[in-house]
């Protein structure tokens, strides 16, 4: 019992206010889902009113939603999901104690999150270029700015470009779905960027054998981080790119 | 407290140990159901054949059970939810429970007419320019 | 009017139908939370007097719970306050239930002032003028922000929403002036947002709709006032506006300027010019525009003619143009009369600066 | 508390004038310290700091409204007034005062834990919430912000003041609240020593842990709304703007959604500092133990779902508010069983007036009268006439000054000598105790007359109106004492700290953890040695303890009455 002081080298860490290991532990999880709880709220007020202004203009949010790259939204969820296995590979192996492999997977991770935010990037670019940033220099059902094209379009590999369709709805309910995929596309791209920053400092903290990672843990804690990035988009992707008429 | 330990009630009753280690067989099978939704979901909404694909409402409960699904996938074996304590159970099934207070707000525009006065627009409501564009005048 | 603290209301007067019946269920819930606070600090005080520390009392078996006791102090507020709700619910609804016969008026909300526009086409700002005992209701819209017409006397509040319509209810009971307030903090001037509720007699109603439903139409006009109302009366601000455009030359100014016209001639703008311009435009057209001008030779009498002159000359490209008659004479603070909207335009504040600036707007 | 402390063959170590607080001297110690109690104290100046800052706009507030044509302000800069008040007070203040100083210093002594379960994110929660402070004061210093704490759309929107400056200190302010709740939870579930069970466990506890659960259920929504305000000012973005169709009660209802619940963040941790102090006082085991913890729950969860009784009037439908308003009378129940919890709790007990059970006393007549006038609010008709009046504001003023800032007060002074190891002087105490309950309800009575006689809030002016005049002079009148009260104490317990006489480490006779098993001050790993808990919290014996009062005053604190 009052042998708590920290023995290094000697298994993983405990840190001062905590009885054992197995304490410590759990006190991280328990922690980490509370603060997973938090972000579900903080999604969850996004998807309400989402779903509000679908009800109230579900026939221009269907018209809005044709602009988007259904295919490039479905590469992301593909990226996505594949680094969230490579994350549960990480944490399987962060549990055996395989370090290499682990960094290995983590890597992976990043990769991916990098190649979601390039995709990210042409489909904000064109849609910049078309005039559906919601601010004021919003154009919609505008022939003008409709037609015009956008190296982010063009650049495109055949495969993963749409037909064009036409701008149809109430300009101004469509500027509303632009701000709210904006919003939750843009927090959720924020979040990704955490996870960015999160898995780096991870993975540079194993690599120097820093004595804050002493067990499979922070792993864990980085992982649920990024499952819960992952489930977010997994409503996303649905909610915004495959709109039924 | 016979054991001079710490209380562990939550964990002991979940019935589980906390450091479950998902075995690379599972993690491969999830990630096989994972991509098969995706695929399906993506074929639901894209390629469905013409009379079922005008149906909204069913389409849409469709597309989101597909998700759900995916969403009990991640959060049961990826979060480790399904091997989790008790104790991550109740965060975990509470938020998702907690997220649909939010939807008390429905009942409030479900029964009055919201509908926005048709053609109202007076000032603009941000501090930057907007609108300014198409003006007649 | 008493004498000390007697003098002073604890209530504001109920002045409409719904009034008595809100009084007696805000009263009834007062009465029990006075109840209950006398209840609850009579136990404090007696319990902390007789325990209190080194009195000689019986501390023998204490008590650590009793769920008997519990469930008594659970059930007998739940009791009353599910009456309450219920009482409360049905004045509720029965004073947001919209009266089918009922003298109908809109209102508009603005940072900071009332608009109230009468079906008779009767426009006012900052006051309503409604028949006592006849149901009111004011559908309303605000322009901005959020504001709230709260009217204290009628017990009567509700928002004003963007984008919306709403509607408030009531039914006045009692003649007499009454308080429009905004409750909802909308802006710098919030508090200046105030205007007044005329509750009046059938005959006294009938009068002021009589008179176009504006108290400063009696008042005489000045010969500028005249001459600017005649402007205004003959649309003569449709060509002739601020500035030179295609069709009119512009007035401002206009008046002992020399005229160029076009047959080569030129004359100084006197009154003379000035009646012939406008009795028998052709006579003289001023260089570069052609003969569009209507002849109002038979039209307008020779005092109107004076009058026009008048308010011709007053024009200067800064001040006076072409404001819509309705709107300038019915601008509140014009005459003496210190009511609360006067002394608020006089500051400065409220109705005065939000017209000046949406006017120079236009 | 019985609790034992296990003998492992270690020889009982010489008692050591170590403490936390001489532990390190230098400022460096201070500001990188991850000590639970060094943060505590941390809170405890900052939110004094802001406080104060609330405090004189508050007065400037009191001050104006004495002339119905006002006195010194513009009407902008009265604006500005009021919303720096409410801003301060709510969100630097009263949602953080009694979790993060008392909850922070007390919650690891309570449950027989060394530390928190984060120290470190617990320093990042404090510089989160000076960053935060520091951004409002930056956005009122670069012009201010006019559009009252409740932030309505389109008003803040449209308004060019700093206000997206001070939501983003608002948004930062919140996410240290979220860390510090996540703390609690993370703490009060894990951190538990042997034996400390739940229903072993101080009602303070319970209380806090209720608090922390609505601040992570509720926070995140209100800080994703005025983000949404922040990128509706900044980008364009329209999501409440009525001209794309949007609705701006929208924004009324997610910011309730938090808002209403916030009033229990506020107001739960005083029910915990209570319950504490009333049971110290009457030396006797609390009336209703499971029902006082399960009314907190109670409240922490009903309480999300009345927000909608802010909103009678603003055009949410009837069906709507009815459902908000039954819910809201529910609601008066678990804070009714509480009153009567505490109530009962002198009953055969063995009652001393020192001066923290000076401020709960006070708290438990302020709280009555400011939740018996929540009940005229909860009814959707009296609501109509008195929303948006003066009579909500003495309401809620009587439910938060009332309520949290008493139970804060009279927290502070409960464990004065366990932060500091010193006691201040009774007299003066007690004598702050009855000046704060006397200018307090001077204050705000009068704002319930003039509420009720129709004067809106946040005006500036009533010259349409002077028949009000007189309440505004006395509840200004009632502000000065008030503001004296408060100031009382900042200078006798500052006073204290530095040359109070040295107090034992149990001066209260108190049970608990933090009385019975560690020093006054305490030493930075709390306990000398591992404890375990064996049994109630709560077991005073009234008989006993008056019984020493009887014939001779036995020196401790505060004599035989």
């Amino acid at each position: 019992m009052s042998d708590h002081v920290a023995k290094h080298g000697d298994g993983p860490e405990v840190y001062f206010q905590y009885e054992d290991i197995d304490q410590q532990q759990e006190s991280y999880v328990v922690g980490m889902w509370s603060f997973l709880v938090t972000e579900v709220m903080f999604f969850g007020a996004l998807f309400l009113i989402y779903t509000l202004y679908r009800w109230k203009f579900h026939g221009t949010f269907f018209g809005a939603h044709e602009q988007l790259n259904w295919k490039m939204g479905g590469l992301n969820t593909m990226v996505l999901l594949f680094s969230s296995v490579m994350v549960a590979f990480a944490v399987h192996f962060a549990q055996k104690g395989k370090t290499n492999k682990q960094l290995v997977c983590l890597g992976v991770t990043l990769l991916c999150a990098f190649g979601f935010l390039v995709i990210k990037t042409f489909e904000y670019g064109a849609k910049f270029d078309h005039h559906l940033f919601p601010n004021h220099s919003f154009s919609y059902a505008d022939p003008e700015h409709h037609e015009s094209k956008s190296w982010w379009d063009e650049a495109l590999p055949a495969a993963l470009k749409i037909e064009k369709h036409e701008q149809e709805g109430n300009p101004k309910n469509a500027r509303l779905f632009y701000s709210i995929y904006f919003t939750m596309t843009g927090l959720h791209g924020l979040h990704v960027i955490i996870g960015i920053i999160a898995i780096t400092a991870l993975m540079v903290l194993i690599k120097i054998r820093s004595p804050l990672i002493t067990d499979y843990i922070p792993t864990e804690l980085v992982g649920l981080y990024w499952h819960f990035v992952d489930l977010v988009w997994i409503f996303l992707y649905p909610l915004f790119y495959l709109i039924p008429r | 407290m016979a054991d001079h330990g710490h209380d562990h009630s939550e964990m002991t009753k979940g019935g589980a140990h906390a450091n479950h280690i998902l075995s690379e067989r599972t993690i491969l099978i999830v990630a096989g159901g994972l991509f098969f939704l995706m695929a399906l979901t993506i074929g639901a909404a894209i390629y469905m054949p013409e009379p079922f694909k005008g149906w909204t409402i069913p389409m849409q409960c469709l597309a989101l059970a597909i998700a759900v699904a995916k969403a009990c996938l991640v959060v049961y074996y990826y979060m480790g939810v399904k091997f989790g304590t008790r104790l991550i159970k109740i965060f975990a099934y509470g938020g998702f429970v907690w997220f649909f207070m939010l939807f008390i707000m429905m009942i409030d525009y479900t029964t009055r007419p919201m509908e926005p006065v048709p053609g109202w627009e007076k000032q603009t409501s941000s501090a930057l320019p907007r609108d300014t564009v198409k003006n007649p005048e | 009017m008493g004498w000390g603290p007697f003098q002073y209301n604890i209530m504001p007067e109920p002045a409409s139908e719904h009034a008595p019946y809100y009084d007696a269920l805000f009263m009834t819930i007062t009465g029990l939370a006075v109840f209950f606070t006398i209840t609850v600090v009579a136990m404090i005080i007696f319990f902390a007097a007789r325990y209190r520390r080194g009195t000689k009392v019986n501390r023998k078996n204490i008590l650590t719970h009793h769920t008997g006791l519990e469930l008594i102090w659970m059930g007998v507020p739940l009791v009353l306050a599910f009456l309450m709700f219920g009482w409360s619910t049905k004045n509720y609804m029965a004073v947001r239930t919209m009266p089918k016969e009922a003298t109908e008026i809109f209102c508009i909300g603005k940072k900071w002032m009332w608009h109230f526009q009468h079906m008779n086409g009767v426009r006012e700002n900052n006051e309503l003028h409604v028949v006592v005992g006849k149901p009111v209701k004011i559908t309303m819209i605000s322009q901005d922000v959020i504001h709230a017409l709260y009217l204290p006397e009628m017990r009567a509040q509700y928002m004003v929403v963007p984008g919306r319509y709403t509607e408030l209810a009531f039914t006045p009971t009692k003649p007499g002036r009454y308080k429009i307030l905004c409750a909802m903090h909308c802006g710098t001037q919030h508090s200046e947002m105030v205007g007044q509720l005329y509750v009046m007699n059938p005959s006294e109603y009938a009068d002021w709709v009589d008179k176009g439903g504006n108290k400063y139409k009696n008042k005489p006009l000045t010969i500028q006032e005249a001459g600017a109302q005649i402007y205004s009366e003959k649309g003569c601000a449709n060509c002739h506006t601020g500035t030179d455009n295609p069709r009119a030359p512009t007035l401002v100014g206009i008046y002992e300027k020399t005229r160029k016209f076009t047959d080569g001639t030129s004359a100084v703008a006197d009154r003379e010019y000035l009646r012939e311009a406008i009795k028998m435009p052709h006579n003289r057209l001023t260089a570069g525009w052609e003969n569009t001008m209507p002849v109002y030779g038979g039209t307008l009498t020779e005092l109107q003619v004076l009058q026009l002159a008048e308010y011709i000359k007053t024009l200067t490209p800064g001040k006076g143009d072409f404001v819509r008659q309705d709107v300038k004479h019915s601008t509140p603070g014009s005459d003496g009369d210190s009511s609360a909207v006067d002394i608020a335009n006089k500051g400065g504040s409220a109705g005065n600066a939000q017209f000046r600036t949406s006017e120079e707007r236009r | 508390m019985s609790s034992t402390v296990i003998e492992q063959g270690t020889v009982e170590k010489p008692h050591s004038e170590k403490n936390y607080l001489n532990a390190d001297h230098t400022l460096k110690s201070w500001l990188l310290t991850v000590d639970h109690k060094r943060i505590g104290i941390l809170y405890l100046i900052s939110v004094t700091f802001f406080f104060f800052i609330g405090a004189i706009a508050a007065a400037m507030i009191r001050y104006e409204l004495t002339s119905p044509k006002g006195i010194l302000l513009s009407s902008e800069v009265y604006n500005k007034t009021f919303s720096a008040h409410g801003i301060y007070m709510v969100f630097q203040f009263l949602v953080v005062a009694i979790p993060a100083v008392l909850g922070n210093f007390l919650i690891p002594i309570m449950i027989g834990a060394r530390d928190m379960a984060f120290p470190r994110l617990n320093l990042l929660s404090w510089y989160m919430f000076i960053t935060g402070g520091a951004l409002i004061t930056l956005s009122f210093i670069l012009g201010g912000v006019d559009a009252g704490w409740t932030f309505y759309v389109p008003l803040s929107t449209i308004s060019e003041n700093q206000i997206s400056l001070c939501l983003v200190g608002i948004f930062i302010t919140g996410f240290s609240s979220i860390f510090t709740g996540v703390n609690f939870i993370a703490t009060i579930h894990k951190m538990r020593a042997p034996g400390m069970t739940w229903y072993r466990l101080p009602l303070f506890i319970w209380a806090h842990y209720a608090t922390a659960v609505v601040v992570i259920l509720g926070t995140p929504v209100v800080a994703i709304t005025l983000f949404l305000v922040v990128v509706e000012r900044g980008f364009g973005f329209g999501i409440f703007s009525p001209e794309l169709g949007g609705d701006p009660v929208l924004f009324q209802h997610l910011f309730w959604f938090y808002s209403h619940p916030a009033v229990y963040i506020m107001i739960l941790p005083a029910f915990g500092v209570v319950s504490e102090i009333i049971t110290c006082f009457s030396r006797r085991p609390i009336f209703g133990y499971r029902f006082i913890a399960y009314s907190s729950l109670a409240i922490a969860f009903l309480g999300f779902a009345v927000w909608g009784h802010h909103m009678f009037i603003s055009s949410q439908s009837a069906f709507q508010g009815i459902v908000f308003s039954i819910i809201t009378w529910v609601l008066a129940i678990p804070s009714a069983i509480k009153m009567f919890n505490w109530a009962t709790t002198m009953y055969k007990g063995s009652v001393h007036f020192s001066t923290p059970m000076l401020y709960a006393l006070g708290f438990m007549g302020l709280f009555l009268i400011g939740g018996l006038t929540g009940l005229h609010l909860a009814s959707l008709d009296t609501d109509i006439h008195v929303t948006g009046t003066y009579f909500i504001v003495a309401h809620f003023h009587y439910v938060m000054v009332g309520g949290t800032i008493l139970g804060y007060l009279g927290g502070i002074h409960f464990w004065f000598p366990k932060m500091f190891g010193r006691t201040y002087s009774e007299v003066w105490g007690r004598m702050s105790a009855m000046i704060v309950f006397v200018g307090f309800n001077l204050t705000f009575f009068p704002q319930f007359m003039v509420g009720y006689l129709g004067m809106p809030r946040r005006y500036h002016y009533y010259y349409f109106a002077p028949e009000w005049q007189i309440y505004h002079v006395l509840s200004t009148a009632g502000s000065s004492i008030l503001g004296l009260g408060f100031l009382m104490p900042g200078i006798y317990l500052t006073y204290a700290i530095f040359k109070g006489k040295k107090a034992g480490a149990n001066p209260w006779g108190a049970k608990g953890l933090e009385w019975e098993n560690c020093d006054s001050p305490p030493i930075t790993e709390n306990f000398e040695k591992p404890i375990i808990v064996t049994g109630s919290v709560y077991d005073y014996n009234p008989e006993e303890d008056s019984k020493l009062y009887e014939d001779e005053d036995t020196g401790m604190l505060g004599g035989k009455y």
